[in-house]
């Protein structure tokens, strides 16, 4: 606890405040925002997409454990790894961990998130130690994306004795041993994980010595530490009102990135039964009964936008003149009624055949801002007769709500892959059924359109290809897409180089910098 | 009966309780529906997990492997945290119990403290000043106390740490003085917020119990002696209103968890309550029991406590058998 | 707020105002009981307002000026601060925090009262049985009570609501009157057991009065006064309870405002709109501390002491 | 109004302990008057006798004896200014606090009629004897705690070295009552003031007591006034007795001559209502009605509405405290004393 | 002819637990051990003894309303222990109790009108509130009056009015008079006397004080530590007691006559605990009895008859002690001045 040892350029403590604390380290085992942030900085991937996001073809990713690639013919693709690269405990990196970890994540009994991203990789092997072998099943514009973004590289001696099953709750994801740029060092439950710098990583040292996450329980208390100076780093701001207390603070610095979550009310199709099911043209009813844009005008003011789709900001297929259902409440009610929903019995709420036009929301409770949005919501529907009630459930239960399909409607965040092709197939297709399509949304003309541009041969005709599937999505209103989020991040001034990658903004980390003159005390203490 | 007896009895009844308590807890859970897959799990995953917990047997038989495993000191594995649940209790538990602590401190401090000042100074000006200020607070919601202290002495004047229970930097563990000084010093807010509206009603009942001994014949008796005022407040009052504080200090315990789960939720406290609340939320069942046992536990180990030192202050509680017989005929 | 508005509120507070100084007057030359109950200045303003909130909370309509639901514009009158119009300011569903403060009074009094109802009935009725039957359906009956004391009643109240997840909110109502009666039936326990002792008990048996005759007529009339001091504490613990619950997300269903909702969903804007969560804090306060201020009334009627002017 | 029923001998000691005028009120609550307890009560108290105070309940005995130390609870009780209680010749109603706990248990003590409830019960009672005594005589704890066990043997309790701790409720009624007397007697007062001491106790015990107090007051020299409502226990044990009713001394007189010659008719009638163990007879004689409450005292003499003999005069005018002529200090107030001829029951 | 008989009857209180219920049971109480008595119709039997003798438990189990532990009660020949729930009902109508203590024995939520109404709707009776008002010398105006209104006697008497309201042949006084003023006492006794004579009553006639007794009682019994030591006729017992507790008792009532010269017996320590009665004769320890001998610490004496219908029960029966055989004092003290 000395104070005033550590005075030069590689000293420097960063206080990240995080709002959940992760569940394990473990990066197959889960898709925590906050592990996969500190996951960044303990296991590399392979490569890694750069500032630009771009995920079209390999011309834009960054090497990291690879020190190059080839294509090995159209299907299969061949990576060299840095010699240099080694595992905290001094083992080196081998091409065997690449295939020991490709067929962990893709184990259905690991039953890693990331699974159904893998499925287009038919398998991995080695050529020799250093040299790993990836075979695809078909051939498509993200292959190589696919094969380096969703998987971070584990170290195959330590986890090779962990029996599969128990990889949910191996030690291992509590005592992480990594190859990235910093080394685990402690993990106090519910308080903070601290990672310190490897000071002989192979890509070059660090600039900051020590990271630290501090788990809060919510999100303003989280903002309120950044603001009292007791972090460093707020990644997210969320609403206008944090950003201005944010502003307010003299030590902040405010810094803007293009955000990778949008956020719907997702319907559930599911049934097989038609008269339970929402209606196509009842869905358009509700969706244009919603005033998306005041809104997130109400809520978000500038730091958000209507989305053109079910994508965030962050992907490259954005574009605003996407046609979207206008917000036109008379021709909702026109709509409604055409379909027999009227308001019989004169209670405010339209009925058919003795039935109300009744639903409910399943709105996670941890998010603040998703609560005031189902709130805005309910009194929308309840304007043209329609009564949603609220239903505030912990997130794990929503996501096991919506997962086994027990929902109404619910409202939805997801962040997206900065690759459109992996998110949309995920969420909006047959091959999300039983993942991440929980309402069940399956269209063939949608599925046909996203299957051409995955594959569409240049940028240009996967663009128009987009444009036209989101119009198609649009058009069906499986959901109302209400809003993307535009993220603001707030860090300490004395931090120089800060940069976010808008897909992971924990990405970069290493190369951040404290320049000496701006050490202040929490930077130069020496355990 | 002998002291020590009682207090084997005692704690045997203490163990029923506690056992009673879990049980009631093992069954309400495993009525209801639902099962425990907390992460967005692929139904076959859950599935597995459920049998891998032992889900699908029937109740009375998880019930006699809980109780075995329970036995052996085994608390299970927590579905949520992904870890065993002893260990996330070990590292959990100190911190309530140093939050539950400190409050209790202040609140019987405090509340002792004014209480018998305002019976001293009964119907005057600071008595009533006093009595409508504890009135009060003790009428605040805690919740809503949290955010506001939060804000004005964590946020704006930056006195106290805004959330959390340690320096992360300077103290990620309690190793030297000043680390216990940070410690207090995280503890301030949390404390004071759980603290001082159980402080209020702590004075409140304590005026009350100091006056209503003030009317007894003995304090009479003590005056008659031509004992000073301040000797019969703090030796004759105050000896026997100790005695229904000391009941009250018992009842004390299972308000101070409930307010620790809100509080600790607030304050970013690595508490048990926080701890046992998203337990319940994401139906970990291992760790919803577990944290059930350690808060019955709780309360009943603070009512054990009460009824031992109730039997320490009240002479009346500590009759001898045998002592009846031979004043009846001295 | 329009002049009707202001009027209805006017008199409202001079309605309760009149009550309780004709209740005072009445009392006061009735018998020892309401001259000790009234003789603290705090119980009769304790009354008063509780008087005062719940006429505001039976003519809601006529006091509140807009719709408590309603979200009146939400781009430009979001977190507005009190003003004339918006009397308390608005929320950040710029929804009238006056209005949904007034009609809150008739959810939170209404649950505070049912929740009290639920546990104060459970608790005498359970505490009636144990005392006066006494022998071994006491002992039962109280080691159940001692287990139930022995969990924070939170614990099984947010058990239940996670677990039944479409838990009506009345069910919840109700079980916090199921978890609540504990206390309420050691007290009356003991009371029953001191007051089966009394002659006019044993009198009345020696007429040939049944048991249930002697519990109802002669037992509990007399076990009154702690019974209501429970009640009225139970209204305000039962009040912050739900505010607890709310605050934690499982209270009253959004629209509808309890005051305990209002202050959870008022929270995050506290920086910027304090008034949101400021006044149902506020309600809540006054309301718990006129209870008690009421309690403190009972129970000095029911130990005459005579020493307090 | 009054006349001081001082005694007749010139050569009588001098008062110990004189009471005049004394009134002690309570506001009682709202709406129902002031409780007037004591109303204008004179007696003097001489070294080493026993002056029995006796009378119904409620007619203020307690309030009396609470009065001479200035221990009635205030409010809703006070003192009225111009009443005088003078011992050894200083006014015990002017004394600073300091000054008055110097006398309290000091000089005059008090006994009180609950002993279940007059000592504290988490203290032992060695401690509570000894407490006086090192306030008083500023003894260490030590020599007080002999001192208290000293006390204990001298008021006949047995084993006094273990029963010096003890708690109060590990004795019985008799034994607390005795605690109780060597509690008050520690400091060796001049005067005793015993309100009541055997009223809870049973027959057997209260004879126990009373001859312990005889003892005592022989051996210490004290003088002792005796509060009871039982004119057995005055006759037996008081020199000279003031009777009181409704606040008020109705009659005074010394022992022997009360009881052959009760002149207020009170007194009269409380005599024949007593039951008689010597006799029986078919019917008690019962004085009709009953105490009125002490905020609506009768207008006149006090006691007419229940008096057989009484006319017009006494509902109209209160008598003094009227010398009866014994030549020994007897006084009574009632008009009888003027108007013999009147002494004719009305039925 | 017999209305009431008592045969053996023996009531124990389970001791209580100490700690809360959890320590080992305390010895049982004894209360009553084995009493035996009979009361004739239109009779009244003084029942005497010091607090915690037993006499409210003997009157309070004889009504059952508290269960015995053994022994038989007839009245008017029906076993009162033996009788089920409705019966014992209808018998309750003509066994009544006044109780003690003024202020714990009426309803504080109750009028008197309410208070004497109840008994008439449980058992259907047509009777009048006021007339029974007016029998105990209550104006009928007190109807409406709460107890807190009412002097001591006054509820008193709103006491034995309700005990009255059924038509009772028999009534248990527990000391009716104890908690009264003398001048009150007098008038609460004489209308018990009146009462008496009028509807023919048979009383049990509980007290402390043996000169209250003296009043009303046809026949005396003498309670210590839960036994009747001494039963005879009431002129009987004050002239000739055969126990020594009687004759101290009677010794140690306080006379209101500063002149007599009556010797008193100052009985030595208090009465034991009931839980732990001593051996042999329960009274050997306070006997200041001159021939009391090692034969009084061994064996129980029984309850043997004297002279005819004269019950004691002590050894030297045959020889009682007088006031002269006892360490005795002068009634009165040496007279100061
Ligand atoms: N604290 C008090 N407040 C109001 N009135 C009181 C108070 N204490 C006594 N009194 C009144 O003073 C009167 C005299 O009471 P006191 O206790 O002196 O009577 P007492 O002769 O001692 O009767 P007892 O034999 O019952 O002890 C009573 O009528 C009582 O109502
Ligand atoms: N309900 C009870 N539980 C336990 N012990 C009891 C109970 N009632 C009476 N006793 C005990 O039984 C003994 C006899 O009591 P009881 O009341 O019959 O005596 P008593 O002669 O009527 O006395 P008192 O003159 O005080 O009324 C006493 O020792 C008493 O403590
Ligand atoms: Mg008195
Ligand atoms: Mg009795």
């Amino acid at each position: 606890e000395r104070r005033g040892g550590c005075t030069t350029a590689g000293c420097g403590t960063l206080i990240d405040a995080a709002v959940v604390e992760p569940p394990t380290l473990l990066p197959p085992s889960t898709e925590d925002i906050v592990a996969s942030d500190i996951g960044e900085q303990l296991f590399l991937k392979l490569a890694d997409v750069g500032m630009s996001t771009n995920t079209d073809g390999d011309e834009d990713f960054q090497p990291l454990l690879a020190q190059r690639w080839e294509w090995d013919g159209p299907l299969t693709l061949v990576f060299h790894l840095d010699p240099r690269a080694h595992w905290q405990d001094g083992q080196p990196v081998t091409a065997a961990d690449v295939e020991f970890t490709f067929n962990a994540y893709n184990d259905s009994v690991v039953a890693s998130p990331f699974r159904p991203k893998l499925q287009r990789i038919e398998k991995v092997t080695t050529r020799d130690s250093l040299t790993a072998v990836f075979r695809f099943r078909e051939r498509y514009r993200e292959m190589f994306y696919d094969a380096v973004y969703h998987m971070r590289i584990l170290p195959a001696h330590l986890l090779r004795s962990v029996p599969r099953d128990q990889w949910r709750t191996a030690p291992f994801g509590r005592q992480p041993v990594g190859d990235g740029p910093y080394r685990f060092v402690r993990w106090q439950a519910a308080q903070s994980i601290e990672l310190a710098a490897d000071t002989n990583f192979f890509l070059g040292r660090p600039g900051i010595r020590r990271l630290i996450w501090r788990f809060t329980p919510s999100l303003p208390v989280a903002v309120q530490q950044v603001i009292a100076d007791q972090a460093d780093i707020r990644e997210q701001l969320v609403t206008p009102d944090f950003v201005e207390r944010a502003k307010a603070a003299q030590q902040l610095a405010i810094y803007t990135y293009r955000g990778n979550v949008y956020t719907y009310l997702d319907f559930n199709l599911r049934s097989a039964d038609d008269s339970t099911k929402p209606h196509a043209l009842v869905r358009r009813a509700l969706t244009m009964a919603v005033d998306r844009a005041s809104l997130v005008k109400s809520t978000l003011g500038d730091l958000g936008r209507v989305p053109p789709g079910p994508i965030s900001a962050l992907v490259g297929i954005w574009d605003p003149d996407v046609r979207q259902l206008p917000y036109d409440t008379a021709q909702a009610a026109r709509l409604l009624s055409l379909h027999g929903w009227r308001d019989h019995d004169g209670d405010g709420i339209r009925d058919k055949d003795g039935q109300p036009l009744a639903f409910h929301m399943l709105v996670p409770s941890s998010s603040g801002l998703r609560k005031q949005y189902a709130r805005l919501l309910q009194e929308q529907f309840r304007a043209i007769g329609v009564r949603a009630e609220i239903d505030e459930l912990e997130g794990s239960v929503v996501a096991q709500r919506t997962g086994s399909g027990n929902f109404d409607t619910a409202l939805l965040s997801r962040s997206n892959d900065p690759s459109p092709g992996s998110g949309i197939t995920q969420s909006w297709t047959l091959a999300g059924f039983g993942g991440s399509n929980f309402g069940r949304y399956y269209n063939p003309e949608f599925e046909r359109i996203v299957q051409l541009a995955i594959s569409a041969p240049t940028r240009e005709r996967a663009r128009t290809l987009w444009r036209s599937a989101l119009e198609t999505i649009n058009a069906d209103a499986p959901a109302i897409f209400l809003y993307a989020l535009s993220n603001i991040g707030a860090v300490h001034k004395r931090v120089d180089n800060v940069q976010f990658r808008p897909d992971s903004w924990a990405a970069l980390l290493r190369t951040w910098r404290i320049p000496p003159d701006r050490l202040i005390d929490r930077d130069r203490v020496e355990r | 009966m002998t002291g020590s007896a009682w207090l084997l009895r005692r704690l045997a009844a203490s163990l029923a309780i506690i056992f009673a308590v879990v049980t009631f807890i093992f069954i309400l859970i495993h009525l209801a529906p639902g099962k425990p897959c907390s992460e967005n799990l692929e139904p076959r995953i859950c599935d597995l997990l459920t049998h891998q917990f032992g889900l699908d047997q029937p109740l009375a038989v998880q019930y006699g492997r809980y109780l075995v495993e329970l036995a052996h000191g085994n608390l299970g594995m927590s579905f949520s945290l992904r870890r065993p649940v002893l260990d996330a209790l070990v590292e959990t538990v100190p911190f309530t119990l140093q939050l539950a602590g400190a409050a209790l401190a202040l609140d019987f401090l405090l509340g002792l403290g004014l209480g018998i000042y305002q019976a001293v100074r009964v119907n005057r000006l600071p008595d009533v000043a006093l009595g409508n200020a504890t009135l009060f607070v003790y009428s605040l919601p805690t919740f809503w106390l949290a955010p506001i202290l939060l804000l004005i002495f964590g946020e704006k004047l930056r006195w106290f740490p805004v959330g959390g229970a340690s320096d992360p930097i300077f103290c990620p563990a309690v190793t030297s003085l000043f680390c216990v000084a940070d410690r207090l010093w995280h503890l301030v807010l949390p404390a004071t917020t759980l603290g001082v509206v159980g402080a209020a009603g702590t004075a409140r009942f304590q005026r009350a119990a100091m006056l209503e001994v003030a009317n007894q014949d003995y304090v009479r008796t003590a005056r008659a002696k031509g004992v000073p005022e301040r000797q019969i407040v703090l030796r004759h009052q105050l000896r026997n209103a100790l005695l229904s504080f000391i009941t009250r200090f018992g009842l004390a315990f299972p308000f101070l968890l409930t307010g620790a789960v809100l509080v600790e939720t607030v304050f970013a406290w690595p508490g048990m309550g926080r701890l046992a609340f998203n337990a319940i939320l994401t139906r970990d069942y291992p760790l919803v029991t577990a944290s059930a046992l350690i808060a019955s536990t709780v309360v009943v180990a603070g009512n054990l406590l009460a009824d031992i030192l109730l039997g320490v202050a009240d002479p009346r509680l500590r009759v001898q058998a045998a002592a009846e017989a031979d004043i009846a005929t001295a | 707020m329009t002049l009707g508005n202001w009027l209805a509120l006017f008199v409202a507070l001079v309605t309760a105002a009149e009550v309780v100084r004709a209740l005072r007057h009445r009392a006061l030359r009735r018998d020892q009981w309401g001259r000790r109950f009234f003789r603290l200045r705090t119980t009769s303003w304790g009354l008063g307002i509780l008087m005062f909130l719940v006429i505001v909370a039976l003519v809601a309509p006529l006091i509140a000026p807009f719709d408590p639901n309603r979200q009146l514009d939400i781009v430009h009158l979001t977190n507005q601060p009190p003003s004339w119009t918006f009397l308390l300011g608005t929320d950040p569903l710029s929804r009238d925090v006056w209005s949904r403060v007034v009609y809150g009074a008739r959810v939170s009094l209404g649950i505070g009262a049912l929740g009290a109802l639920v546990a104060v009935a459970l608790g005498t009725l359970v505490g009636a049985i144990a005392g006066y039957y006494r022998r071994w359906i006491d002992a039962a009956l109280m080691r159940g009570v001692d287990v139930g004391l022995a969990l924070p009643r939170i614990f099984i109240l947010l058990m239940a609501v996670a677990l039944w997840d479409g838990l009506p909110f009345a069910a919840l109502v109700i079980a916090i009157g199921l978890t609540s009666w504990f206390g309420t039936s050691r007290l009356v326990r003991a009371e029953v057991l001191s007051l089966r002792q009394r002659d006019f008990v044993v009198a009345a048996r020696a007429l040939g009065a049944g048991s249930s005759r002697v519990i109802l007529r002669h037992v509990l009339p007399n076990a009154a006064a702690p019974i209501i001091v429970a009640a009225a504490l139970g209204v305000g613990n039962v009040l912050l309870l739900e505010a607890a619950l709310s605050f934690l997300g499982i209270g009253v269903p959004p629209p509808d405002a309890s005051w305990g909702n209002m202050i959870a969903d008022g929270a995050p804007g506290l920086y910027t709109a304090p008034w949101s969560t400021f006044f149902p804090g506020l309600a809540i306060s006054l309301v718990v501390m006129s209870l008690n201020a009421v309690a403190d009334g009972v129970r000095d009627a029911m130990n005459p002491r005579e020493d307090t002017t | 109004m009054t006349a001081p029923a001082a005694p007749a001998a010139p050569a009588a000691p001098p008062v110990l302990l004189r009471v005049r005028d004394l009134k002690t009120y309570f506001v009682t609550e709202h709406g129902k008057g002031t409780a007037r307890a004591v109303d204008d009560v004179s007696f003097d108290l001489f070294p080493g006798e026993t002056l029995g105070i006796v009378g119904e309940s409620g007619c203020g005995k307690t309030v009396t004896s609470l009065s001479i130390l200035r221990l009635v609870p205030e409010p809703p009780g006070h003192v009225l200014p111009g009443s005088l209680i003078e011992f050894e010749g200083r006014n015990l109603l002017a004394l600073s606090a300091p000054e008055l706990r110097a006398v309290r248990g000091n000089q005059i003590a008090m006994i009180f009629q609950e002993p279940m409830t007059s000592l504290n019960p988490v203290f032992t009672v060695g401690d509570q004897i000894a407490e006086a005594a090192i306030i008083h005589q500023h003894l260490s704890r030590r020599a007080a705690r002999a001192r208290a066990i000293e006390m204990l043997r001298l008021v006949g309790i047995p084993d006094p070295d273990e029963r010096v701790d003890d708690y109060p409720h590990q004795l019985s009624g008799g034994m607390r009552q005795r605690v109780m007397i060597a509690m008050a007697l520690i400091c060796h007062p001049k005067v005793l003031i015993a309100d009541e001491p055997t009223t809870a106790l049973d027959v057997t015990i209260q004879a126990q007591i009373l001859e312990l107090l005889d003892r005592l007051q022989h051996e210490l020299g004290m003088a002792v006034l005796l509060i009871t409502h039982d004119l057995g226990v005055v006759a037996g044990h008081a020199d000279r007795v003031v009777v009181m009713y409704a606040g008020r001394v109705v009659e005074t007189a010394t022992t022997d001559a009360l009881f052959e010659q009760p002149t207020h008719p009170y007194t009269e009638g409380l005599l024949a209502a007593v039951p008689r163990i010597d006799a029986r007879r078919a019917r008690l004689h019962a004085i009709p009605g009953q105490v009125p409450a002490a905020t609506a005292w009768p207008p006149g003499c006090r006691f007419h509405p229940r008096c057989p003999y009484a006319w017009e005069k006494c509902v109209a005018e209160e008598p003094p405290l009227l010398d009866a002529g014994d030549g020994a200090g007897h006084a009574a107030r009632c008009w009888l004393v003027t108007e013999p001829e009147r002494r004719v029951p009305k039925r | 002819m017999t209305l009431v008989e008592v045969q053996d009857l023996v009531k124990h209180y389970p001791g209580e637990r100490s700690w809360f219920g959890l320590g080992a049971p305390r010895a049982a109480v004894r209360a009553v051990d084995g009493v035996s008595f009979t009361i004739a119709s239109g009779r009244t039997l003084g029942l005497v003894g010091e607090s915690g003798s037993g006499k409210t438990s003997v009157g309070r189990t004889m009504l059952r309303l508290q269960e015995p532990t053994a022994g038989k009660v007839l009245f008017d020949g029906n076993d009162v222990f033996a009788l089920d729930a409705a019966r014992l009902r209808a018998l309750r109508r003509r066994m009544q109790i006044v109780f003690q203590d003024p202020y714990s024995s009426l309803n504080p939520r109750m009028t008197v009108e309410a208070t004497l109404r109840e008994p008439l709707e449980i058992h259907r009776l047509n009777g009048a509130v006021s007339a029974l008002l007016e029998e105990v010398g209550l104006d009928a105006a007190f109807a409406k009056r709460y107890p807190h209104e009412l002097s001591g006697g006054q509820r008193q008497r709103v006491g034995i009015a309700r005990a009255l309201s059924v038509e009772p042949q028999f009534i248990v006084c527990d000391e009716p008079v104890s908690a009264l003023d003398v001048s009150v006492q007098a008038q609460v006794l004489n209308l018990l006397a009146d009462l008496q004579a009028k509807r023919r009553l048979t009383y049990l006639f509980i007290a402390h004080d043996l000169a209250v007794v003296r009043h009303i009682a046809d026949d005396v019994a003498v309670m210590y530590l839960g036994k009747i030591v001494e039963r005879a006729p009431a002129a009987e017992i004050y002239a000739q007691p055969r126990h020594p507790y009687t004759t101290a008792l009677l010794s140690a009532v306080p006379e209101p006559n500063p002149r007599a010269t009556k010797q008193r017996i100052v009985l030595a320590g208090d009465m034991p605990s009931a839980a732990h009665p001593p051996a042999g004769c329960p009274f050997h320890p306070r006997c200041p009895h001159p021939m009391k001998s090692d034969r009084c610490r061994t064996e129980v004496p029984a309850l043997r008859p004297i002279t005819t219908g004269h019950l004691a029960a002590c050894h030297y029966a045959q020889s009682p002690m007088t006031l002269a055989d006892a360490a005795h004092q002068p009634l009165n003290r040496p007279r100061h001045q």
